[in-house]
């Protein structure tokens, strides 16, 4: 069971923060995750892909998309980071 | 090194006060900024902001970035306080201090840290004004101010 | 803009919560700087620094270097408190707290100003320690530092 | 009657912070009261020659020593400011 979450702008493109769901074992990278998740909701994939989304896997930033997701307990996208 | 998450008030006089408490004969140089909610924005009257976060995650990079700046600044000391939730217009949003042997290591290392917070800290904020909810993203100012600073 | 000789020590917290509760609604950013006099420097022990100044004069002096800053940095306010006579160590010397509408102009101004401090203020100190009195000047740094803001 | 102060190491040098004098009305400038001062104690006439001496006539600073001193109030001599 994997926890996936939204934050900022991609938590109103899912309609939603925070889903659990069983990752289909096919799934090796953050990119497929992302394809996966936006095959599912085309609006959310379109989100998943803007410039400026960081993710991160199990509380740790990718530093690409080609990061590893396979065996993930909560993965993270996330819209611009802004505080302060 | 401090950093905490307030999802409350808090009062950064009282948190100056506790600082310079717990200052070393060493200390010559108290550096601080503090954040506040305006009432007003480009886009209008400003009633809150909403900060989301990412609980563990968030404290975890700041202190990450916190301790970055300490060694990089030679700090005696760095302390943060971040609001999460709602904070109220005039209300303090993030209280930043530094304290050094001297001056210039604390002015840099106040300015650098908020620069990383605009950029770096894991906060989502909206703004709630009279025509609803706006998503409040860094602005390339913040940015190019946040390349100025070598990683 | 406040601009107050303290012959006695002050309470830089409550000189800021004084600051806090007065700011208005447009105010988003609070600079501040607090310089504290060390138990030690270069030359060892220090027991105390005696600042002296040339009353109505300095007063002025600062007042006026004070309203060049706010101008330039466009500031909702400026506020400096400094010490005059003996100061002991661990004590507050300084407090310069910048109020604006966004970070950038109040991280300016409070340098600014400290920079001006160190070299424009009809100020004169000495150092007293185990060794007796020691004049205190400033430094080629603080004289490079003056030299980048305009006038 | 002209009150002449001195601070900071000037105040060592000179031996006292303040003195009142009627100065000579031959004197016009401010380098011409310094000089006379250095006549008196000429090693007070070394220190007030320094590099980095600042001089305010009545509480106004002298952008040069050709500034005016005839009829002064008060001149004050100081030796490198430093405030902070």
């Amino acid at each position: 069971m994997t926890k996936i979450l939204f934050f900022g702008r991609l938590r109103d493109a899912a309609g939603l923060a925070e889903l659990s769901c069983c990752l289909p074992q096919s799934l090796r990278t953050v990119a497929e995750v992302r394809q996966w998740l936006g095959a599912r909701d085309p609006n959310l994939g379109q989100a998943l892909a803007a410039p400026g989304v960081r993710v991160a896997v199990d509380q740790t930033f990718c530093a690409s998309e080609q990061a590893c997701a396979a065996g993930a307990q909560e993965i993270a996208f996330m819209s611009p980071l802004s505080g302060g | 090194m401090t950093v905490l998450l307030c999802p409350a008030p808090f009062s950064p006089e009282r948190e100056m006060a506790l600082l310079a408490q717990g200052k070393t004969g060493d200390c010559g140089a108290l550096a601080s900024f503090v954040g506040y909610c305006r009432a007003t924005s480009a886009s209008g009257a400003v009633e809150a902001l909403v900060l989301d976060h990412y609980p563990g995650f968030t404290e975890k990079e700041i202190e990450r970035i916190a301790a970055h700046v300490i060694e990089r600044h030679q700090l005696i000391d760095l302390h943060v306080l971040h609001r999460v939730g709602a904070v109220a217009a005039g209300e303090a949003i993030v209280l930043v201090a530094a304290l050094s042997a001297h001056r210039a290591p604390s002015f840099a290392a106040v300015a650098e840290m908020m620069d990383y917070l605009k950029t770096d800290a894991p906060f989502w904020k909206r703004e709630l004004g009279p025509s609803g909810a706006r998503w409040i993203e860094p602005t390339a100012d913040d940015y190019a101010r946040r390349q100025e600073h070598a990683r």
